[in-house]
């Protein structure tokens, strides 16, 4: 296990012993020293996840097609290993249509916009012990306030493909997300409470030797449904590709465009499945076989797996049951949630490391 | 409130595709045999094959046409007499593979073959000459357009207005075969003629859009 | 005489003659062609269908065409009705003026008319006094010329090539969307490319906030013309446009077809061959009803998996008919007197076989969609069509069986072997979407029983009659009972090798227009559990 | 201006550089439109049931080619038309032609397609596609066999390469 660390330390040192020769070299000035070490962090952040991201969308094709027992994605490269990075790069190469009337600089500037949103909360994640970027005290609000920032975004994006159909679609998933966020937020309570803190990385310091699902299934179920829900993903993916909208709102964005947003989709899968993993599954608390950051990385795939799963099991459900489940069912059972803690934690405490 | 069975069973039967084996046939590796009444593109033995025309009556959709063989070149193809020297050509852009002209076939030459994968850029790739039919040999595009001059299936082949021009350019081309037939003109002026009449069918041709022209 | 309540044909042929003996010109009962005959004086055909309906119960009009004589300068109507359990026909025929034609239209009386009516005004000319929306239904609106009359020149050229440069809308300029539109309602336009709608035909929806107000479908995109092609071509060369009437079920069309020609010229079909052809027309309703499970689960949810588990199953079915007749998908199998090559040694093994698997799956079937809370919550009491709204509107098959009426050609008017088979027909009371999937999937098990109990009981013989296609005069109609209901086809002989008129009548084409009765007042979005319960073919309605 | 220096060297490697580049980005362009077809399929008659249902099933998996099938025209680059153009319906198709973004083929696929099929001599069938849209492939068979589509996907680097669109 502490083989991982060691040569994380090594390559780490190896950075920095290169930006002081290069800064030795062009005497570049003190204050500028600091900046190039978290960019340099961002970067590295930033190749890593983009390999993850083209393997996530990898694991699920690869997932619907076993769970529709056929075989998906072999011919390109070795196993269809390269069949996303042929997607990415035919997306670069095809014509941009903007819409005669739309409004040409939101149209370019959403997908990018959207892109920004799914990417921010990255920073906040612990990935291990010592591999986080940025350590602030209430991390788990600010990921929670970005993701609020997504409805206003996918109305913009809506309004500004000048076509009545995403123009409803629009409408519907930004009901459906503002709709969901008071779930979301409210089954987070009962961990906050049990850890003290809103800190990610104290809140898994926290689940040491017990895990948060084993104190609050109710809590985890009510954030697993309402996060697909929040993603709208196939269950609930009530403006997107419905019967009468053709593609929800995405239907005007042509290449490159599409291939931001369906990116900016997949980001925000892998930030709350990071999220569920954190808060209720432990993030990298594990035996020891593994190094920590793996074990991580293992809950976050198989949370994946489940989002799948459930994709494929569901039919997809009507506006107003989606939202009478939303707020008849889903709110009533995150309060009860806040209600168990309450009487819980005097037995939980003790295993609970603060 | 949610039945939990009404969500746990389904969620089982999903579950259990995740460790069956894939359905799939890997298609280039493993291929699946047709079976063996499977109706592919039809094949025609030349020598057994008497000219007598049952199938091109049969066809139901006029896909078939007798044509000189490559062997008689300036055959008379237009009077009637002659036909017992012709064989069937065929235009696979309008076949249905539905082999009634197999079951009319008095001296069964015309067989079911089980190939049935036909992917081309043009349009006049689908034309089969006699030979090709017989799986000889494939003519290059300008040679087997040469060889349809004269014949309904090329202008039938483009549909269309481009079927009314070739149609008249066709009629015209028949017309003086026929007189060379009936020794009319002399070869020389018939040859003068037709290679006139051949470039004008280039030409539409090339508007409609085949390449190697 | 309730609706379902057997009577025999003598009955009925009596009380009609007594009822109307004042405009009856000619009747006749034709034993061996299970046919009632009338010929009646036009202009009492409102009160004659009337009778027909409110006295008699018979359930609808199955088919209104017209046959342009234009020698004696006369369009002669054929009007055909149905009662259940009654085996016989009843044909209505009357003459009518060939120049500017004008009938009284039935459709106030039975709706189910409607469309019948609009398509003969299409396809003839035959003005319908009092039809409540008298328009095209197959071609397009601005169409000049009406194409199954005798002397309807084809060359007449539609000015498609100005549409498809200028993007030239029809309905717009001619405002048949010129529908009353309050300020809350929104007029939506379903093109005919769009998922849900399983083929292309267009569906314009009047939505006021989230309920739909009304629903006009609007077809006639793949419209071929089978029946002008029909009347130039022999009568063996027409097999191979019938079975790509349906494509789903094209052994229905092809025997349909067959039956129709074998009735015409009295052609008598050995026992061996009508065992092959009942076995080939039970494999092809189970084909469809899986097609059609996949196709409106896929509908239900994207990439839900009960989309491919169906298509799986059919894999199988398509290699056995790849076996027995040579293609996957359009098998022109039957021929006159028989069929066109025996069964081919170790198929009906093959048969057995796969029928145990597919039945081996059908319980997975039901766990993913009766006891899968997110199915029912999405077609339980969607779309309902009552029982007495089923029958005015003329709903078919399992559509009409799914709202509580018994009826089945196979059990009224038992053609080919299935009189001694046992089998029961499936239904269920509150005709909604739920209900529809329950009728189909127990369909597909009464199939399994029928070809099981064929298999056991196939006689050894030849498997053609010697038989010719010849030039004989008359007229014969035939129907049998498709996977999507009632399938009806009219031939009129004349002295040449090729039919004179040949009337098809699709079961789906009636579904179709059962639609709008079934979106009013229902949510915008259930419309594709509503539409996708409908199991439509386009090829055969647009024949 | 320096222009008495020797313009051919620059030259020399200005297209050099300019033939390497253009070089491996064609390569590398090809590949990638070879490998993800994103189709859009008008499913009109008989091929529909062939062609996106029965490849799309699980005995022959067109995904495996990396096929997915978008909803909206606007992301699609292989049209597939399956079923014959009637006149009616031969607008709706132009349209959904003008909206797919530029590098796309037009695959006729089907004898409707490609001239009509059994419908020819109708008076309101098209005979073939290539009337109203520039064809690219023409694939025959009343209908193809699964296998044929998953040939031509299989060919489609090669075919694309000739068909500079």
């Amino acid at each position: 296990m502490s083989w991982f660390d060691d040569m994380v330390t090594q390559v780490w040192s190896f950075i920095v012993m290169i930006v002081d020769w290069v800064f030795s070299l062009l005497m570049l000035p003190d204050w500028l020293y600091e900046p190039t070490i978290i960019l340099i962090k961002i970067i590295i952040l930033l190749l890593l996840f983009s390999l993850d991201l083209i393997g996530i969308i990898y694991l699920e094709r690869k997932l619907l097609g076993r769970f529709h027992n056929r075989r998906s994605i072999t011919e390109t490269g070795k196993y269809g290993l390269l069949q996303n990075i042929a997607d990415a790069i035919k997306l670069m190469i095809k014509e941009d249509i903007i819409p005669k009337k739309a409004d040409r600089f939101l149209h370019n500037v959403i997908p990018i916009l959207l892109g920004f949103i799914a990417i921010l909360p990255l920073a906040f994640i612990p990935y291990g012990p010592r591999l986080y970027l940025v350590n602030y005290d209430t991390s788990l609000l600010f990921i929670l306030a970005i993701a609020s920032l997504a409805p206003g975004l996918v109305l913009l994006a809506g309004w500004a493909s000048n076509n009545k159909f995403s123009l409803i679609g629009a409408f519907r998933s930004g009901s459906q997300m503002v709709a969901y966020e008071v779930p979301l937020a409210l089954s987070v309570i009962g961990v906050v409470m049990l850890s003290g803190s809103l800190n990610l990385y104290s809140i898994v310091e926290a689940q040491k030797n017990i895990w948060f699902i084993l104190v609050q299934p109710l809590g985890f179920i009510t954030f697993f449904i309402s996060s697909i829900i929040e993603l709208e993903r196939a269950p609930f993916d009530v403006p997107e590709a419905e019967s009468e909208l053709v593609a929800g709102w995405k239907t005007e964005y042509g290449s490159l465009k599409f291939g931001l947003i369906m990116g900016a989709e997949y980001m925000h899968l892998f930030v709350t499945c990071a999220l569920l993993t954190i808060l209720y599954l432990g993030g990298w608390n594990g035996p020891d076989f593994l190094p920590p950051s793996f074990w991580f990385l293992l809950k976050l795939h198989l949370l994946i797996v489940a989002f799948v799963w459930v994709r494929i099991t569901f039919h997809r459900f009507r506006i107003d049951q989606l939202l009478r489940f939303g707020w008849l069912r889903l709110v009533p059972l995150a309060i009860l949630n806040i209600i168990l803690t309450v009487l819980v934690t005097p037995y939980v405490l003790p295993y609970i490391s603060l | 409130m949610v039945s939990l069975s009404k969500v746990i069973r389904p969620l089982k039967v999903t579950f259990s595709y995740l460790f069956k084996r894939p359905f799939t046939v890997m298609y280039p590796k493993e291929t699946l045999q047709p079976a063996e009444r499977y109706r592919g593109i039809i094949q025609n033995d030349i020598n057994r094959c008497i000219g007598c025309g049952a199938c091109v009556l049969a066809c139901p959709n006029q896909t078939l046409e007798l044509m000189a063989r490559e062997i008689d070149v300036d055959l008379d193809f237009t009077n009637p007499k002659s036909r017992m020297r012709m064989r069937p050509a065929l235009d696979l852009g309008r076949c249905l593979y539905c082999g009634l002209c197999v079951e009319a076939c008095p001296t069964r030459s015309l067989t079911l073959s089980k190939e049935y994968s036909v992917i081309s850029m043009n349009r006049v790739d689908m034309l089969y000459t006699p030979e090709e039919l017989a799986r000889e040999k494939r003519l290059p595009v300008k040679e087997r357009i040469r060889r349809f001059m004269g014949y309904y299936l090329l202008p039938k082949a483009f549909g269309g207005k481009y079927e009314k021009e070739l149609m008249k350019l066709t009629e015209e081309y028949r017309a003086v075969v026929s007189k060379y037939g009936k020794k009319e003109i002399t070869k020389e002026e018939r040859d003068r003629l037709l290679s006139e009449l051949e470039e004008k069918m280039f030409e539409v041709i090339r508007e409609f859009g085949v390449e190697g022209i | 005489m309730s609706l379902e309540e057997p009577i025999s044909p003598n009955d009925v042929f009596n009380a009609i003659k007594n009822k109307f003996s004042n405009i009856i010109k000619e009747s006749e009962i034709v034993d061996d062609k299970h046919l009632i005959q009338f010929k009646i004086d036009g202009k009492h055909i409102v009160s004659f269908a009337a009778f027909l309906k409110d006295e008699m119960h018979f359930i609808y009009p199955l088919h209104i065409t017209a046959v342009d004589y234009p020698e004696d300068n006369e369009l002669e109507m054929v009007y055909h009705f149905v009662k259940v359990n009654m085996p016989y026909l009843v044909r209505v025929k009357f003459r009518v003026p060939r120049d500017n034609p004008s009938v009284d239209s039935i459709a106030k009386v039975w709706p189910a008319a409607n469309w019948f009516e609009r398509e003969t005004y299409d396809m003839f000319g035959v003005k319908f006094r009092g039809h409540p929306d008298l328009r095209r239904i197959l071609l397009p609106q601005d169409w000049v010329g009406h194409p199954l009359r005798k002397d309807y020149k084809m060359d007449e050229d539609y000015h498609w090539e100005k549409q498809v440069k200028e993007y030239y809308n029809p309905y717009e300029e001619k405002g048949w969307l010129g529908v009353p539109v309050s300020d809350t309602e929104m007029i939506i336009q379903i093109g005919p490319q769009h998922p849900t709608l399983h083929g292309t035909w267009k569906l314009v929806i009047k939505v006021d906030g989230d309920t739909i107000v009304d629903a006009w479908p609007d077809i006639g995109f793949i419209h071929r013309g089978i029946e002008k092609l029909a009347e130039q071509k022999r009568y063996e060369q027409i097999l191979p446009m019938t079975d790509r009437l349906c494509y789903a079920t094209s052994m229905e069309g092809n025997v349909l077809y067959i039956q129709l020609i074998e009735k015409l010229m009295g052609i008598e079909v050995p026992l061996r061959a009508q065992y092959i052809r009942t076995i080939a027309l039970e494999l092809q309703r189970i084909t469809s009803h899986l097609l059609w499970l996949g196709a409106y689960m896929g509908d239900l949810g994207t990439y839900h998996a009960m989309f491919l588990y169906p298509l799986r199953e059919r894999e199988y079915l398509l290699d056995l008919f790849e076996m027995l007749t040579g293609a996957r998908l359009t098998y022109t199998y039957p021929r006159l007197g028989g069929v066109k090559a025996d069964i081919p040694d170790g198929w009906l093994e093959k048969v057995k076989k796969t029928l145990d698997h597919i039945e081996k799956h059908l319980p997975e079937y039901h766990d993913m969609t009766i006891s899968n809370e997110a199915f029912v919550m999405r077609t339980k009491g969607v779309g309902v069509l009552p029982k007495e709204v089923a029958a005015k509107v003329g709903a078919r098959g399992p559509v009409l069986r799914a709202s509580g009426i018994k009826h089945d050609t196979r059990k009224t008017e038992p053609y080919l072997i299935y009189g001694d088979l046992d089998f029961e027909i499936p239904t269920c009371k509150d005709g909604d979407c739920f209900c529809r999937y329950l009728v189909r999937v127990e369909e597909i098990m009464q199939s399994i029983n029928i070809v099981r109990q064929a298999i056991e009981k196939i006689p050894s013989g030849e498997y053609r009659a010697k038989a010719r296609a010849k030039a004989v005069e008359g007229e014969a109609s035939a129907r049998i009972e498709a996977s999507r209901g009632e399938y009806l086809m009219y031939v009129v002989g004349r002295k040449k090798i090729q039919p004179y008129r040949l009337a098809i009548e699709s079961p789906a084409y009636m579904n179709i227009s059962t639609v709008p009765y079934m979106l009013r007042g229902a949510r915008y979005a259930d419309l594709a559990a509503i539409v996708g319960s409908i199991d439509v073919c386009m090829a055969e309605v647009d024949r | 201006m320096v222009k008495e220096e020797s313009p051919k060297v620059d030259n020399v490697i200005l297209t050099t550089v300019r033939g390497v580049i253009r070089k491996l980005t064609g390569w590398l362009f090809d590949w990638a439109r070879g490998h993800s077809p994103w189709y859009l399929h008008l499913g009109i008659m008989c091929c529909a049931l062939e062609i996106p249902m029965a490849v799309g099933a699980p005995r022959f998996d067109m995904e495996r080619w990396g096929i997915f099938p978008p909803a909206s025209p606007r992301q699609a680059d292989l049209m597939v038309v399956n079923g014959p153009v009637n006149k009616k319906y031969a607008r709706n198709i132009k349209i959904l032609y003008d909206q797919m973004p530029e590098p796309k083929y037009v695959v006729a696929l089907g004898e409707c397609a490609i001239s009509g099929g059994p419908w020819k001599g109708s008076y309101a069938v098209i005979e073939g596609v290539d009337k109203i849209i520039p064809v690219d492939f023409y694939i025959s068979g009343c209908p193809p066999r699964p296998e044929v589509f998953l040939d031509f996907l299989n060919k489609l680097k090669k075919l694309t390469k000739q068909r500079k669109v």
